[in-house]
């Protein structure tokens, strides 16, 4: 899922239950032979805040209402998003503004009611309606669905939202203009249905334990007080396609331990658990070890407006030189040593791809790359045109250990390279960074970044001018137009709005140095041989347990 | 009579930071069934610390017994096991401490503490021990014992504390009772109310009486022999009258005079100059010399041995030697030698 | 007893006169409250012992970091985890820069290719621990030496004041800390850290702002118990001003407490702001402390000890040392003790 | 008589008082101290002698009543500059020799305190010579004067006290108890001093204590308390030998005298308040029964007791 | 008695108010938003949210509404957890942290009873250095520290106990029990050691010593009950020490504690939560400190009569 790049935040202490797919396809559905018991036993990093698809807004939720929940489209264990509640692919309008689906007809509710198009119309109202107080809703249907950003900002009513139902099982959906990823969104939590007699008759209870919501997905919810730190899932057995679901049962700890997780993996206890960096390193020749494609990446800020003045990175140079001094492969390997690997670029590999499966990251390439005699030569040069000798920056941070640990690491290697820089230490808790960020007040800013929906965009248009993600100053009369472009008259054309991205992207790395690529996240884990099929996603709910099975483990 | 407890040549011993005390320093005495022998001495002379001794309860980790022995009934107390102490103490010798407020333990009932020697030595049962706590405390005069048994020590005064006390240490009929210091905290009037209440309680059980003080007054009181001690030794000993009308040694002198009775009258009164001993340190030959006015020579230089006087009278001072010159006691000390028939001042015929 | 007074020398019978001014004299050299401390507490061997350590490690935290070859903030990310060597314990079998990597155990020196020596070791970043142990030292002293003086500085000023003038004053004074034992100090601490600016600083004053509550109690009692004692109200009866019996008579009296509660207190400051590290709130790196140390170490208890050894030895010393300290300065300077 | 140099006036002391464990120490009495005499206090322990010296040296605020010092009411509104003034006229020696030293001064600060709270001396010397002096005049010596309190024995420590108080050259010294806690054979030594002093420097003592045996050797006049009221005051002779109070007589049967005879045939008399029987109405003032012999009675007893003590003469 | 017990529950209502107050407005100067996605939402729909929770009024208006609340036991909804009450929150969370505390206590207390005499009785022996070494090492190694210990040896990899989670009744609670205890056992045995060995010197041991009875009777009848009534004491504020202190012991072992929500709350801003917690350990604690008080009333009787004003 996601959002927000929170934190750095695999270090295990936050989410060591990050725990992931050997890569999910791979061993195919084997026609291994299925054991007898087919429970699995996992270990999630936080506690579930909400399972309300209206309000769910992190990872622990979103990967519940993946698996217990089901939307017109999933993603598949290839990562494409194939119809699941929808019978078959829509219609889509010429023009790329309408989208008319049919609702399966065997898709059920868990308590015995038929899955209908006015489940979701009634949902995705919901969620768009300012009294729900949604974090996601407005901000994945705004721009999307028709007059969504309106009804968020309480202009107009919410039954003008772009959705109808023409009848039980026809939705008939209206854009705001051409969104080319359109179907992979409809995968994403906050487009499932909800039962609108169960919802109403729930009221303010709706989805605060797992008796008071329903599921037409894989999996029930069950054992789950609202609060708690654990619970089950337990195979819905009215689910349309419960014939591919092998599971019978996921018991679910919260472990915020990446030491107290690794021991619960080696007593038996559970089946899989994430590593942090020291973990890692230890557990590097395990058989058991398995490694965790993510699609985070993690980069610096540049603030060039502090306090209402522009400050030493307002500087080009500065930035160029700040953004090529550190060596980002010892970072990796040596201080995040989980299989992160180092980020020349802000849309990460393996994420996005053409219509003929090029990866995107094939047009850019690599960008600022470590380099620290350029790094010096920008330096020197930036210095030279603000007339000083000295520079002190301020790296805002995390307050986890490894962030701490990553700050020290960057603070070191900055300060070698570009002589007469110092760089301070600012390690606060989140909620603070997010205050410190809104007021624009740091130099630089350790931030990361996971993607909303299967498509470059979802990263590059972060910097826009205005977007609340940028506050930093960065505003580019060139680059706001490639973004504006590629939204907007580009949309049908998919060639020209690749480009469009990427040099937008180019830009932003590279020649502005707006921001400074760290790396891109990756995890790496232990999990028992004999589980097997769990499918990771690179965005929405993580994980899909839809295909998972339990081969061997009896012998 | 009969010599219940013989303490002989007792030599005993502190260690501290400071280095070794020698807080006894060769004490003896005996004691006679149903007598009351009073020990007076200034503070520090080592009257506690004899009587603890006897019982031995001195701290085992700092105390040292250095020689002597403590025979009681034959037997020597200085040699018993732990085990074999416990069933003497509280059953054949028991003690009464100085302080009221604090010798009661206050978080236990009263009718606890007193029962609980019983029901240790004497195998009554619980119903029983409860009727004789009853009598004991109707005994020592307090009202209305059966409710007063189930109530704490600071519900009651300090007075009746002590009787509590007392009650306690005769709860088995001791063959000896060491009181320390019983009424030094208690004013005048409550004094005299527990001096009369423990004279009474001797006559019924027959038991002795080891009595410390530094009261005179108390002393006269009670007492029918008295020790004094002074620097860890016992210099003077005798009977009541001895003491009081014909003393010997130069301390029990300054004792005697420096208590203005009712009708004295001089300008000054008698004070004895200076300050006790230091035990750490004791000083060569007399200890006392050092702040007597009839120091002679020899007192700086030996220890005076023990003159006997009469059959019951004896003190250890140079001056009782033959050789000894004959000093003049002061006034006071005249005025009651003249008293007793058989001292050098005696006028006769004013008893 | 009666023993050989037949040979007396000529003149024993002499009388003597005394002077009565001699009898008066004190034999004990004149020794000052402190001397006099002094002499006791050097025959308590655990406290001499305490006192040796601490002063130690004192030292150490100074002249720690310039002994090692190795600056403390210098990243070697090449010489990462390496376990702590020190030449001549090879043949002891530990401390030999021998490790358990992946289960099996091998020489990460020679694995690495290092070839000088870490004898604490080195951290994730290819730190050395010997300096980054004797700094972190050396800013958990600072710590705990600064809020023991806050504290002191406070919990004094508040107790005394609320027990000197007593009644209303004592009564409101004494709510007010009823009110504040009440908030669980993390609580407060906690707020006070996020609302400050963090680093040192934010953790002296956290650490001090429920710390004096203690400090205060145990001075209020003691001055309720000295303000009455016949000392004070002699001074009062000569006419002394409040101030003059609160520095000459009350504070002296009160002295020997206040230093050794500081003594418990500085071992539980050190302590406390380890905790706050653990909940993520400790120091702002690179300044490290014994706290970040351990928290940073704990985790990787089962593969390199080493980064959580070191620093809880000498946290552990620490802690031991200031309480048998403590305990001794009880001992040795509380009057009923004399002698 | 001599002139009056304190008058004690309806004096009342009460603590807590309002809440439920009012404690009434000192109820209402009124006594005069002539200049040059010793006044001698006894009574049992808690009868509020402690609070009534206290009191008068305005260590407490006084409940009610007059405190007139050599004219002056010691317990009206004051500045600090009469204060001190006070403070040098009127001085206190305390009970317990142990608790009334600093015990981290020197003797030499102990002493001179006096000194520096009212700027005494001109120099350190000047200081030092007083303290010298003083010490001297308590029978210690110089040295003495760098010594900490612990190392002295109980009696030196009471003179300790004594010079204390004299340094500032008092006319009036309440001596509460100073000799109760000393041993016998030092209690003469403070005992005497205080007696010279008296005689050099023509000092007024309120003397207080409870061994009635010192108290008459000391004292000229006895004044006799009982639960926070004074019941009796008269010479000192004369309340020995003709007390007319029944507690006076209780207390006075109580006192154990050095002398194995007397002892042996003492009579002790026990007193119950019950016996006065007083009426609702009845006032209970001093009346003077004989010269100078006052007893807290009613109208009645005053009448019994005038007969009574008429047929003795 | 029970006029004492009603005074006392008055006095901790007034506490309560206060502390509810202060920590109230201490919230208030708390940076950043207690709404998580805060930054994903534009000005207007940030507007919409907060008008939800009530946090666009003045914040005397928010105080007024929050204490209206409270009386009738309300202590708002939580923003982390979608507008769950705070109340149902506390009360689901309450249990492991109880047990844990509660068993924390009552071993620590005892073991530390145990150490405290034994060094005592024992005093300067190898005994006495020994049971306060192991008190001193008890405070001075960090409760985590000593948990992740117990967790890899006794549980990971000698499976005596389950490493974690709160799954096997009484087992699990064992191991972060222990943990929690080293610090109650330390104070505990260090208290009753100064304390027995003052008290063992006082008048009226020696006087049961001169009844007869035997060292046992000395120590336990005599000496024990008053060397307790300083520990007494200090129960109250350990005891809430060990709510807080558990935190860390419960994210170690995975309990559904309250002391773990209680930090994520901190770190999230999750005010209703804070607060709510910050109540609930008061209440707590002048609970055990009103308890407390009455114990020391039945241990020592000198204060049960005095109807004492602690
Ligand atoms: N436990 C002890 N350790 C060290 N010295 C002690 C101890 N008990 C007593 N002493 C010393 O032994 C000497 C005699 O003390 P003891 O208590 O017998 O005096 P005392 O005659 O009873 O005096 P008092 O009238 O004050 O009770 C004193 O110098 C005292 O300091
Ligand atoms: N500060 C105080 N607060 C409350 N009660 C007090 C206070 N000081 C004295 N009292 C009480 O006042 C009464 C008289 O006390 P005071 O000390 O004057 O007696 P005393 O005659 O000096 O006794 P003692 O002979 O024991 O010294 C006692 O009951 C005492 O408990
Ligand atoms: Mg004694
Ligand atoms: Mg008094």
């Amino acid at each position: 899922a996601c959002g927000d790049g929170e934190d750095q935040n695999n270090d295990g202490e936050k989410e060591p239950g990050e725990v992931t797919t050997d890569d999910g396809n791979g061993e195919g559905d084997g026609e291994e032979a299925l054991d007898a018991e087919q429970v699995l036993n996992l270990i999630e990093g936080a506690e579930i805040p909400s399972v309300d698809s209206a309000v769910a807004e992190d990872q622990v939720g979103f990967v519940v209402l993946n698996n217990t929940q089901e939307g017109l489209f999933r993603l598949n264990q290839e990562n494409v998003a194939i119809p699941a509640i929808a019978a078959g692919e829509p219609e889509i309008s010429e023009d790329g503004l309408t989208y008319t689906f049919k609702i399966r007809e065997d898709a059920k509710w868990s308590n015995g009611d038929a899955v209908t198009a006015k489940d979701f119309e009634f949902a995705w109202k919901r969620a768009i309606d300012p009294a729900t107080g949604s974090p996601y809703g407005p901000y994945m249907m705004s721009g999307v669905l028709k007059n969504a950003e309106k009804i968020a900002a309480g202009e107009m009513d919410k039954a003008e939202l772009g959705v109808k139902a023409e009848d039980d099982t026809t939705l008939v959906v209206n854009l705001e203009r051409p969104v080319p990823y359109f179907l992979s969104l409809m995968s994403f939590g906050t487009f499932y249905p909800q039962n609108e007699a169960f919802v109403t008759e729930q009221g303010e209870n709706y989805a605060t334990n797992s008796d008071t919501v329903i599921s037409n997905g894989p999996f029930l919810l069950t054992e789950w007080d609202g609060t708690g730190l654990s619970w089950v899932y337990k195979k819905n057995d009215s689910y349309w396609d419960a014939e591919s679901v092998k599971l019978t049962q996921i018991n679910w700890d919260v472990v915020k331990e990446n030491s107290t997780a690794v021991n619960l993996y080696t007593t038996g206890e559970k089946d899989r658990t994430g590593l942090s960096g020291e973990y890692a390193m230890q557990y590097a020749n395990d058989p058991d070890l398995i490694k965790i494609p993510d699609t985070s990446v993690f980069y610096l800020k540049f603030n060039q407006e502090r306090n209402g003045k522009p400050n030493a990175l307002a500087n080009v140079n500065i930035r160029e030189a700040v953004a090529k001094s550190f060596n980002k492969q010892d970072l990796t390997d040596v201080v995040l040593a989980n299989g992160s690997v180092p980020a020349n670029y802000l849309v990460p590999v393996d994420f996005a791809f053409d219509a003929d499966a090029v990866d995107f990251r094939e047009v850019n390439g690599d960008m600022a790359e470590f380099n620290a005699e350029e790094a010096k030569a920008a330096w020197e040069k930036g210095l030279a045109e603000l007339g000083v000798e000295e520079v002190t920056l301020e790296l805002l941070g995390g307050d986890s250990d490894l962030s701490k640990k990553m700050d020290e690491y960057m603070k070191s290697q900055m300060e070698t390279n570009l002589p007469g820089l110092t760089v301070t230490l600012k390690e606060v808790p989140f909620n603070v960074r997010l205050e410190l960020d809104d007021a624009q007040d740091y130099d630089i800013q350790f931030a990361g970044w996971g993607p909303d929906y299967q498509d470059p965009m979802t990263f590059v248009d972060l910097f826009v001018t205005g977007s609340p993600q940028n506050n930093m100053g960065y505003s580019s009369e060139e680059f706001d137009g490639l973004i504006e472009k590629a939204k907007g008259e580009l949309a049908m054309d998919p060639e020209a709005r690749w480009q469009a991205m990427a040099d937008a992207e180019k830009l932003l790395v590279a020649e502005d140095y707006a921001i400074a690529p760290v790396y891109q996240r990756a995890g790496v884990g232990l999990s028992k041989p004999y589980v097997k099929g769990i499918v990771k996603h690179p965005f929405g709910g993580d994980y899909s347990y839809k295909w998972a099975y339990i081969s061997g483990k009896g012998e | 009579m009969e010599k219940i407890l013989e303490v002989n040549d007792l030599k005993l011993s502190f260690h501290t930071f400071a280095g070794e005390v020698q807080a006894i320093r060769g004490v003896s005495f005996d004691v006679y069934k149903g007598e009351t022998i009073a020990i007076v001495g200034e503070s520090g002379s080592g009257k506690s610390v004899t009587t603890k001794a006897i019982m031995r309860l001195l701290p085992e980790s700092s105390s040292e017994f250095k020689d002597g022995h403590i025979l009681f009934n034959g037997r020597d107390l200085t040699k018993l096991s732990d085990k074999e102490m416990q069933k003497i103490r509280g059953k054949d010798i028991s003690m009464i401490f100085q302080d009221p407020m604090t010798s009661l333990n206050p978080t236990m009932t009263i009718g606890k503490q007193i029962t609980e020697p019983l029901l240790k030595h004497q195998k009554v049962s619980k119903s029983e021990a409860r009727k004789i706590a009853i009598d004991l405390l109707r005994m020592v005069g307090m009202p209305k014992p059966e409710l007063r048994i189930k109530q704490y020590p600071h519900q009651f005064s300090g007075g009746q504390r002590q009787r509590i006390v007392i009650a306690i240490a005769l709860a088995c009929n001791p063959q000896i009772l060491i009181a320390d210091e019983p009424t030094t905290a208690l004013d005048v009037t409550i004094q005299a109310q527990i001096l009369e209440l423990m004279k009474d309680l001797q006559k019924k059980i027959d038991t002795s009486i080891i009595f410390i003080t530094h009261d005179l007054g108390v002393v006269a009181n009670v007492a029918d022999r008295v020790a004094v001690m002074y620097g860890g030794r016992i210099v003077e000993v005798g009977t009541v009258d001895e003491i009081f009308y014909n003393p010997q040694h130069p301390y029990t002198w300054g004792l005697l005079s420096s208590m203005p009775s009712l009708d004295t009258a001089e300008e000054k009164l008698y004070a004895i100059p200076g300050t006790p001993p230091d035990l750490l340190d004791p000083p060569k030959g007399d200890a006392f010399a050092l702040r007597s006015e009839y120091a002679l020579a020899i007192d700086l230089e030996q220890e005076p041995p023990t003159f006997q006087i009469s059959d019951t009278h004896f003190a250890s001072t140079w001056l009782l030697h033959p050789d000894a010159p004959q000093v003049e006691p002061p006034v006071s000390i005249i005025e009651r030698m003249k008293k007793f028939p058989g001292s050098r001042y005696y006028e006769g015929g004013t008893r | 007893m009666t023993q050989n007074m037949e040979n007396l020398p000529q003149g024993s019978f002499n009388r003597v006169t005394v002077d009565s001014a001699a009898a008066e004299r004190i034999s004990k050299p004149a020794l000052s409250f402190w001397q006099d401390a002094w002499l006791r507490i050097r025959k308590n061997k655990a406290a001499i012992i305490s006192m040796v350590l601490l002063l130690l490690i004192f030292v150490m935290s100074f002249v720690g970091p310039t002994l090692s070859a190795h600056e403390s903030d210098v990243q070697t990310i090449t010489h990462a985890n390496l376990p702590p060597k020190i030449p001549g314990f090879e043949k002891l079998g530990f401390w030999d820069g021998h490790a358990k990597l992946g289960g099996t155990e091998v020489d990460m020196y020679e694995m690495k290719k290092v070839d000088t020596n870490y004898w604490f070791g080195t951290d994730g970043l290819g730190r050395d621990m010997f300096s980054r142990v004797w700094e972190g030292t050396q800013i958990s002293l600072l710590i705990a030496f600064v809020a023991a003086f806050i504290d002191m500085v406070v919990g004094v000023a508040y107790g005394g004041i609320s027990a000197y003038y007593g009644g209303r004053t004592d009564d409101i004074m004494q709510r007010i800390v009823e009110i504040l034992v009440g908030i669980p100090n993390l609580v407060v601490v906690i707020l006070m850290i996020l609302v400050m600016d963090p680093g040192i600083m934010a953790i002296i004053i956290a650490i001090s702002i429920t710390g004096w509550i203690g400090m205060s109690r145990i001075v209020r009692g003691q001055i309720l118990k000295f303000k009455n004692q016949e000392f004070v109200l002699a001074a009062r009866t000569l006419g002394a001003s409040d101030s003059r019996i609160i520095q000459k008579h009350l504070l002296p009296n009160i002295l020997a407490i206040i230093i050794i509660n500081t003594m418990f207190t500085i071992p539980g400051a050190i302590f406390f702001e380890a905790f706050l590290s653990f909940i993520g709130l400790g120091l702002q790196p690179p300044a490290a402390s014994l706290g970040t140390l351990i928290n940073d170490g704990f985790r990787l208890i089962q593969f390199q000890p080493h980064i959580l050894l070191f620093p809880s030895i000498i946290l552990s010393i620490l802690m031991i040392a200031f309480n048998l300290l403590g305990d001794g300065l009880r001992d040795a300077l509380d009057p009923k003790m004399k002698d | 008589m001599t002139e009056k140099l304190l008058e004690i006036k309806n004096l009342k002391q009460y603590f807590n008082q309002g809440k439920p464990n009012e404690v009434r120490a000192v109820d209402g009495i009124s006594f005069d101290i002539y200049r040059g005499e010793t006044l001698g206090l006894v009574g049992e322990s808690g009868c509020g002698k402690s609070t009534t010296g206290r009191s008068i040296i305005r260590l407490y605020d006084a409940t009610d009543g007059e405190v007139i010092f050599d004219g002056v009411n010691v317990h009206g509104k004051k500045s600090k500059k009469d204060l001190k003034k006070f403070n040098r006229k009127m001085q206190m020696i305390f009970q317990d020799p142990y608790a009334s030293l600093n015990p981290r001064m020197k003797v030499m600060d102990i002493i001179a305190e006096g000194l520096d709270i009212h700027g005494l001396f001109k120099n350190q010397t000047e200081r030092k010579q007083r303290v010298f002096e003083l010490l001297e005049t308590v029978g210690l010596n110089k040295e003495h004067a760098n010594r900490y309190p612990h190392e002295f024995s109980g009696g030196q420590r009471q003179r300790l006290g004594i010079a204390r108080a004299l340094a500032v050259d008092p006319e009036f010294i309440i001596a509460d108890e100073p000799i109760s806690a000393l041993d016998v054979s030092i209690q003469a030594q403070v005992v005497n001093l205080l007696r010279e002093l008296q005689k050099e420097k023509g000092l007024t003592y309120l003397f207080i204590a409870h061994d009635l045996s010192m108290v008459k050797y000391i004292s000229d006049r006895i004044g006799v308390m009982y639960f926070g009221k004074l019941v009796e005051l008269a010479p000192a002779e004369d309340l020995y030998n003709n007390p007319m109070h029944p507690y006076t007589q209780s207390l006075l049967s109580a006192i154990p005298l050095p002398d194995p005879n007397y002892e042996r045939n003492r009579v002790r008399k026990s007193y119950d308040p019950a016996v006065h029987n007083y009426a609702e109405n009845e006032e209970l003032e001093m009346r003077e029964i004989t010269p100078g012999h006052f007893v807290l009675c009613s109208e009645k007893e005053y009448e019994s007791l005038k007969l009574a003590s008429a047929a003795r003469v | 008695m029970a006029k004492y017990i009603a005074r006392r529950l008055l006095y901790m209502f007034l506490t309560l108010f206060l502390i509810a107050t202060a920590s109230f407005f201490l919230m208030k100067t708390l940076p950043g938003s207690p709404i998580s996605a805060a930054n994903k939402l534009s000005p207007e729909q940030l507007a919409v949210v907060e008008a939800k929770y009530g946090l666009d009024k003045p914040v005397p208006v928010q105080y007024g509404v929050y204490m209206l609340n409270l009386v009738q036991g309300d202590l708002g909804t939580s923003f982390q957890f979608g507008g769950k009450s705070v109340t149902g929150l506390i009360l689901d969370r309450m249990g492991p942290s109880f047990i844990l505390g509660a068993q924390a206590m009552v071993f620590g207390v005892f073991i530390g009873i145990v150490f405290g005499m034994i060094a005592a009785l024992k005093q300067n022996s190898i005994f006495d250095y020994g049971s306060t070494f192991i008190a001193i090492l008890g405070i001075s190694i960090p409760s985590f520290v000593f948990a992740s210990f117990l967790q890899y040896w006794l549980a990971a990899q000698w499976e005596l106990f389950p490493v974690a989670l709160w799954k096997d009744g009484w087992m699990s609670s064992v191991l972060p029990s222990i943990s929690l205890a080293m610090g109650p056992l330390a104070i505990s045995a260090r208290f009753i050691r100064t304390e027995m060995i003052e008290v063992l010197s006082s008048d009226y041991i020696t006087l049961a010593k001169s009844k007869g009875a035997n060292g046992y009777e000395v120590a336990f009848k005599h000496a024990f009950r008053n060397a307790l009534i300083p520990l007494v004491t200090v129960l109250g504020p350990l005891a809430a020490g060990l709510l807080t202190g558990s935190l860390v012991i419960e994210q170690i072992f995975a309990i559904p504690g309250i002391g773990e929500q209680f930090v994520k709350a901190i770190m999230v801003n999750d005010y209703a939560v804070i607060m709510g917690t910050t109540l609930f350990f008061s209440v707590f604690l002048i609970a055990v400190i009103l308890i407390v008080d009455i114990l020391y009333g039945i241990i020592d009787p000198r204060i049960r009569l005095s109807g004492g004003n602690s």
